[in-house]
């Protein structure tokens, strides 16, 4: 990790860059989600930088923790001189955000994973569509407020398929996996006690 | 309809020349299983070992592979079925010519496993009916060829209602753990015994 | 070959000129059960495709954020399901960052074996099933005979033969046992035999040669910005191996190489595979040596191990701990991080975020495949509808990475 | 065409059709299970019929006592001119069936362990002493013979009217018929009383697939061509039915025309010949029968002309089923197989040239006489081995179906028995290919140093060894060879397909046209030049090429008798399980005596 990428960075575009920290050695500098594309542009570009290589793009979603509530995180790494860094900018709702997929063509599906999961929208992207979830299905998956078993069905299930079937007894398989979650029930541990 | 009822000649709706044909279709259907892989996940990785040398699915009958539905007997349903699959898996089945069977390897795609979200189905009975359910996460293949055993079983007795593979233990390993006397593993032991023993 | 153009004159009978469009997957036996390719056809050539993935997403993501720390391991077994050990390691690496923790030496020395174990099998399972989608038959059944001496080991070692969920975080859930050193060295020798058994079948064969050689190319320039990383981006020439540039665990102390392929085709794609076979054995070899028969393999921190049983059943300190870790999870210190291993395809990284309880706030998978994966569409279009088999076969796709 | 023809030639048909189907099936089990069978097993196959011990018992006996009753009868009766060949056939067979039966069971009851005194002393020679002590009998018994056959030569007459020759051909057949009614005695009084599982080596699966697919749903898609759907398999299954016709499956067979009436009737059928005549033919008055069902004198180019049809049941098949699948199935299997046509007909010419033939009763004698097709033509045969495997749609040439590419291309929509058509016309098609080769390349029937009237071991003129067989000894030889060579050439092909990958569709064309086909005119050209100076060259040189042949000839019998001794001793071999117990469950196993021996080390 090479802490000068973010010294050149907080040089080159000063305010834009509204925080740096080297948590656990790895490099991150938090920006304006304006300029977004035209830093990653320069760290691509830039001979100091040249950070070619591209990683990873998520998002993470801060809901009640923080404000904004998302946060898209980007990490690029270069081939020649072996530094990376972590890139991040905050959105509020709605979230949108230019797309990196003509900087480093690899962003493509990264924003379109993005985009299924957080309902994170990239601007200019050519083909945003759904890429791990199917078409039909509503929300965004991987959100805080998106409950975990709340299932989407795209088949009829079959009527007979609605408990358990005959050869599992009362106590065998997983009761949990056979039913269909329509509300959200708070995770109650194995003494007992509410998560929440 | 059990293999019981099928001797049986007087004032009985099957004659005699029905049921030993009958009984010739079920020896054929059994060791004759066409199979339809439908190999998704983690089971994979079983399913490629089972049909591997050390466990030889060959002598069976149940090793050729038919990719089109149409000519296979028996959907292996090999993995976690999300609920984007599903559709595809319902086609597959619905493709097939009967007599058809179903097999569920591994618990995803008997039950979901601890696959319990948004995504997957839990469990392939939702869809489609099944024959046999072998747990495991993924299934060893001795539990696998039990499952395929199983199968045979109720091909032969002409017995449709879905089934399970019961955890086994070894009577030998019982035996020794019975003399050395540990308690809890007397439990297991009978805990066994219950469940291995028909009703 | 190139569209059947016929110039027709006006009311003649015209044949149907528009491509037949295609739908492969994903219950298409070389599609691996998870990938959709909509292929666009003129004659047997490929015109434009679309791959769709997503056909195993299980919510990984979603269904670490429910459980402890250590809850997530099973869930990493079962990303990369041919070599689930590195994914364990990986994980495991990834938390003690977090922590600031490093394993003892004897502990990283064996994470080294088993996971190197691990990316034999992996590459075997690629190269075989490669084989086998070709129509060789015969390399294939020889790499899983290989493969299940490796899973021999780790049964042992583990207790499971695929998903081992053997990692903790500060260890291992196990001391290797007392003759694992012999039983991987009697093991790796046999798995290498066997793999140039099956080797000398496909590379003496020009058909296989024809099938692979200048089919399915990638350039340097184009894999570096899809964000390939692992065997397919050696492929293409870049020598960047995590292990070498930025090594982790023991890796520094290792001597092994790492093998390039020249022009990214399918066929240097197996052939680095196949060569990164013979280097683990390399690493394993110096690793066992250098491993200490004695001492623990776990980190002497209470807060992060669970205590030995006996402590469990005998102490009431050791109730306690136990109970405080198995309960509210190990306490990571709230903060991000990006730890990333080279696991069976490549750059295997993981993006955590705590904000201090036992439970995960987000952990984000970075999948080798899924970059990998992105590469496809251009690598396929313009070939042939029988190039799609060994280029998919060669880029490893493992739907339980990709698809998250 | 009398009636006893019309019988023979139902007969020939049902035993064509017969070995069609069986070999299908045979192949089929060997396709799947050849993976299987070169790696190492556990346990027995599953498929299994109990039959009860009386029934085996008569399974085993009956076939036995008339086999002993064929052997033992006909030896007492006198065969004049051919006394001293038939006492030494007689003799070495007695002593083939002796060895025989005693390292059967020597090797299996070192297998399956001893029942009583007798057992045991048979199994403490190891099995393979047999097969040794066996061959040193046969050889000494054979000079033994020799010397015989000096003297009577010497003093003509003096043996055959002591009676000697007339007692050892009947005492040798009488001792083979009472070993054989023995060892099915013996056999069947170690079968269990109760019921009996038959398992047949795994041979059952392949019957439960043909019964199975007979009785499985027959779909049929909604857009598909209900005539030509259903027409496609028929089609396909076809050709293969009926280009065996032309393959000769032995030497003709002469009948001595009893009641004079020229034309075979049901009493000369009981009269075959005693011997036959050196060149083949049947003598003046005898009634010759072909051992191929139709004997016709364009054979090839009837093979060639039924075997193009094949294209046509695939193509319908991709067409009519609505498939896009299926569709590309048939376009490729159309293109290839009107490709390799091309480079089969021509391939197969040289060989033509040479013989000056197409009739495939003289394409075997042409090679009994002289070489094998394979030493004549040698480029030929891997052009025409190519091509044929091209022809039959088999790896490395099976795009047509090739699963991982267009899952199982033109016939993707059919189940049930019409997939079962294509399945077992498929296999047929195989079988037949490898009977082709084995007619055109490997010399058909005939087997080398054995003529139509007995064994003659000969270098140009030089004769070495001589020893007259009975016409049906060498008809029956001719059979078995037939057979066996078929049977092993299937073998090759499917050790062919578990090992190499298939060609891509494009590569596949440039093989065809690029390389196989200029080839097949270079050879052509090439044989053209050969031939036009070989008909021009002066005696010695035909004389010279003539002992060539017969190097070529012992060169074979060499090899074969070689290839015989390898696999009886490496079938014997005692087997030796090299064990690395590596994990527990293995180790566990192990020590519960559980797994069955594994070669596998693990």
């Amino acid at each position: 990790m090479s802490k000068r990428v973010l010294q050149r960075l907080t040089e080159v575009f000063g305010a834009a860059v509204i925080e740096t920290h080297s948590q656990h050695g790895d490099d991150t500098a938090v920006v304006v989600p304006s300029r977004w594309k035209e830093i990653a542009a320069f760290l691509r570009d830039d001979e100091k930088c040249a950070m070619n290589h591209f990683i990873d793009l998520t998002a993470v979603d801060y809901l009640n923790r923080r404000e904004p509530r998302f946060e898209v995180v980007l990490h690029v790494r270069s081939i020649e001189k072996l530094h990376r860094l972590r890139l991040k900018a905050r959105l509020g709702e709605p979230a949108t955000i230019d797309t990196l997929s003509g900087i480093w063509a690899g962003a493509d599906w990264f924003e379109r994973e993005c985009f299924d999961m957080f309902g994170v929208e990239f601007v200019g992207h050519p083909d945003l569509r759904r890429i791990l979830m199917y078409p039909e299905f509503v929300g965004s998956p991987l959100r805080k407020d998106y409950a975990a078993q709340h299932t989407q069905p795209l088949v009829e299930y079959r009527p007979e398929a609605v408990g358990k079937l005959p050869p599992f007894d009362e106590h065998e398989g997983m009761p949990f996996g056979r039913q269909t979650h329509d509300r959200v029930e708070p995770r109650v541990n194995a003494l007992g006690f509410s998560d929440e | 309809m059990t293999a019981s009822q099928t001797y049986v000649f007087d004032g009985s709706e099957q004659g005699f020349a029905t049921t030993r044909f009958e009984d010739l279709l079920n020896w054929a259907q059994k060791y004759s299983l066409f199979q339809y892989p439908f190999v998704t996940a983690c089971c994979a990785m079983e399913f490629m070992a089972l049909a591997s040398p050390r466990f030889d699915m060959a002598r069976f009958g149940a090793e050729a592979p038919r990719f089109s539905p149409r000519q296979a007997d028996l959907l292996w349903v090999v993995g976690t079925i999300s609920q984007r699959q599903a559709p595809i898996l319902k086609t597959v089945y619905d493709q097939m010519a009967d007599p058809k069977y179903v097999l569920a390897f591994g618990t995803c795609a008997s039950c979901g496993g601890f696959y319990d979200n948004y995504t997957t189905l839990a469990g392939i009975d939702k869809v489609i009916p099944v024959d046999v359910y072998v747990p495991g996460c993924p299934p060893r293949p001795e539990s696998v060829i039990d499952g395929l055993l199983l199968l045979q079983d109720k091909i032969q007795r002409g017995d449709r209602t879905p089934g399970i593979v019961k955890p086994r233990t070894d009577p030998r390993v019982v035996a020794s753990q019975l003399a050395t006397g540990h308690s809890t593993d007397v439990a297991h032991a009978q805990l066994v015994e219950l469940r291995t023993s028909k009703p | 070959m190139e569209p059947l153009d016929i110039e027709l004159d006006d009311g003649e009978l015209e044949l149907p000129n528009e491509p037949m469009q295609v739908n492969m997957g994903p219950a298409h036996p070389a599609m691996h059960g998870t990938v959709r390719m909509v292929v666009d056809l003129s004659g047997e050539t490929i015109t434009k495709v679309d791959v769709q993935i997503g056909y195993l997403h299980r919510g990984f993501e979603k269904m670490c954020e429910r459980g402890t720390w250590t809850q997530v391991f099973p869930y990493v077994d079962r990303l990369n399901y041919a070599s689930p050990m590195l994914n364990n390691v990986g994980f495991s690496l990834a938390v003690e960052k977090m922590l600031g923790v490093s394993v003892p030496e004897r502990c990283q020395h064996y994470r080294v074996v088993l996971g190197e174990l691990a990316r034999i099998c992996d590459h075997m399972v690629c190269s075989g099933a490669m084989a086998m989608e070709l129509g060789a038959f015969t390399p294939f059944l020889w790499f899983a005979k290989a493969r299940e001496l490796i899973w021999d080991v780790f049964e042992e070692e583990t207790g499971a033969r695929v998903t081992h969920s053997f990692g903790r975080v500060g260890g291992m859930a196990q001391e290797p046992t007392a003759n694992f050193k012999s039983m991987v060295r009697a093991a790796v020798p046999a798995v290498l035999a066997l793999i140039a058994d099956g080797e000398k079948l496909l590379l003496a064969n020009r058909i296989f040669l024809d099938r692979v050689e200048n089919v399915g190319v990638m350039s340097k320039e184009r894999a570096i910005a899809l964000g390939w990383t692992g065997v397919v981006l050696r492929s293409t020439g870049v020598p960047y191996d995590v292990r070498k540039v930025h090594p982790y665990l023991t890796y520094d102390r290792y001597d092994f190489d790492v093998p390039v392929g020249t022009s990214g085709d399918n066929f240097d794609r197996f052939m680095c595979r196949q060569e990164e076979i013979r280097q683990s054995a390399r690493i394993i070899e110096q690793a066992l040596e250098q491993m200490a028969d004695e001492g623990s393999v776990n980190i002497d921190d209470p807060r992060i191990v669970l205590p030995p049983k006996e402590d469990v059943y005998s102490t009431i300190e050791g109730t306690i701990q136990h109970f405080k870790i198995i309960m509210e999870g190990i306490k990571v210190p709230a903060g991000e991080c990006y730890s990333y291993t080279e696991a069976g395809n490549g750059e295997l990284g993981f993006y955590i975020v705590s904000d201090g309880s036992g439970t995960p706030y987000r952990i984000r998978i970075r999948p080798p495949c899924f970059a990998t994966m992105q590469g496809v569409e251009e690598m396929i279009v313009g070939g042939m509808l029988p190039d799609v088999v060994p280029t998919f076969g060669s880029v490893n796709m493992i739907g339980g990475e990709c698809d998250h | 065409m009398t009636w006893a023809s019309l019988v023979v030639s139902f007969v020939k048909v049902l035993v064509v059709v017969l070995f069609l189907l069986n070999m299908a099936a045979i192949s089929v089990w060997l396709d799947r299970r050849q993976s299987a069978m070169l790696q190492d097993r556990v346990g027995p196959n599953r498929a299994v019929v109990y039959v009860g011990s009386g029934l085996v018992k008569m399974f085993l006996m009956v076939p036995a006592v008339l086999i002993a009753g064929a052997l033992a009868v006909p030896m007492w009766t006198s065969m004049p001119g051919l006394e001293i060949a038939r006492m030494t056939q007689a003799v070495e067979f007695a002593i083939l069936v002796g060895w025989f039966s005693l390292l059967v069971l020597s090797s299996n009851v070192r297998r399956h362990g001893a029942d009583n005194g007798f057992d045991e002393a048979v199994a403490s020679l190891e099995p393979r002493s047999y097969f040794y002590g066996g061959l040193a009998v046969h050889v000494f018994a054979a000079l033994l013979l020799q010397v015989a056959s000096a003297l009577s030569r010497s003093a003509p007459g003096s043996l055959s009217a002591s009676g000697g020759v007339a007692w050892g051909t009947g005492l040798s057949g009488s001792f083979a018929a009472a070993v054989v009614l023995a060892s099915a005695f013996y056999a069947s009084a170690k079968v269990p009383d109760g019921k009996v599982g038959i398992r047949l080596a795994g041979t059952l699966h392949a019957v439960a697939d043909a019964i199975k697919l007979i009785w499985k749903e027959d779909l049929r898609p909604k857009n598909a061509d209900k005539l030509l759907y259903a027409m496609a398999p028929l089609l396909a299954m076809f050709p293969a039915l009926v280009t065996f016709a032309v393959i000769p499956m032995g030497s003709t067979l002469c009948f001595q025309d009893v009641d004079k009436n020229h034309a075979l009737s049901f009493v000369d059928l009981g009269h075959l010949a005693n011997f036959a005549d050196r060149s083949g033919f049947c003598a003046v008055g005898q009634l010759p029968v072909s051992l191929a069902v139709a004997d016709l004198n364009v054979g090839l180019l009837y093979v060639f002309a039924i075997a193009g049809t094949g294209i046509i049941g695939a193509a319908i098949a991709g067409w009519a089923s609505d498939n896009k699948w299926a569709l590309l199935g048939g376009l490729r299997a159309t293109s290839q197989m009107v490709s390799y046509e091309v480079a089969m007909g021509l391939s197969i010419t040289g060989l033509l040239m040479v013989v000056g033939s197409v009739h495939m009763q003289e394409i075997v004698n042409w090679q009994g006489r002289h070489a094998w097709g394979i030493f004549v033509q040698p480029v030929a045969f891997f052009l025409f081995l190519a091509a044929l495997v091209a022809e039959t749609k088999r790896v490395p040439f099976d795009q047509p179906e090739g699963e991982s590419e267009i899952i199982a291309g033109y016939f993707l929509e059919y189940s049930g028995m019409k997939f079962g058509l294509f399945f077992l016309g498929e296999y047929a098609e195989f079988v037949f290919s490898s009977a082709l080769l084995v007619t055109l390349f490997f010399g058909g029937y005939h087997l080398p140093f054995v003529d139509p009237d007995g064994l003659r071991i000969s270098f140009g003129a030089t004769n070495l060894y001589e020893l007259k067989l009975s016409h049906l000894a060498v008809s029956l030889l001719h059979i078995g060879a037939f057979f066996g060579k078929t049977i092993v050439m299937t073998w090759l092909q499917v050790f062919i397909r578990w090992t190499l990958p298939r060609f891509r569709y494009d590569q596949l064309m440039k093989l065809g046209w690029t390389k196989l086909l200029p080839a097949a005119l270079i050879n052509i050209l090439v044989t053209g030049v050969l031939v036009l100076g070989i008909d021009g060259a002066s005696p010695a040189v035909h004389a010279g090429l003539q002992t060539l042949a017969d190097v070529t000839q012992a060169l074979v019998a060499l090899g074969g008798v070689l290839a015989v001794v390898a696999l009886i001793t490496g079938l014997l071999e005692p087997t030796k399980h090299k064990r690395v117990a590596l994990s527990s469950s293995a180790g566990y196993a192990l020590r519960a005596g559980g797994v069955k021996a594994t070669k596998m080390g693990a």
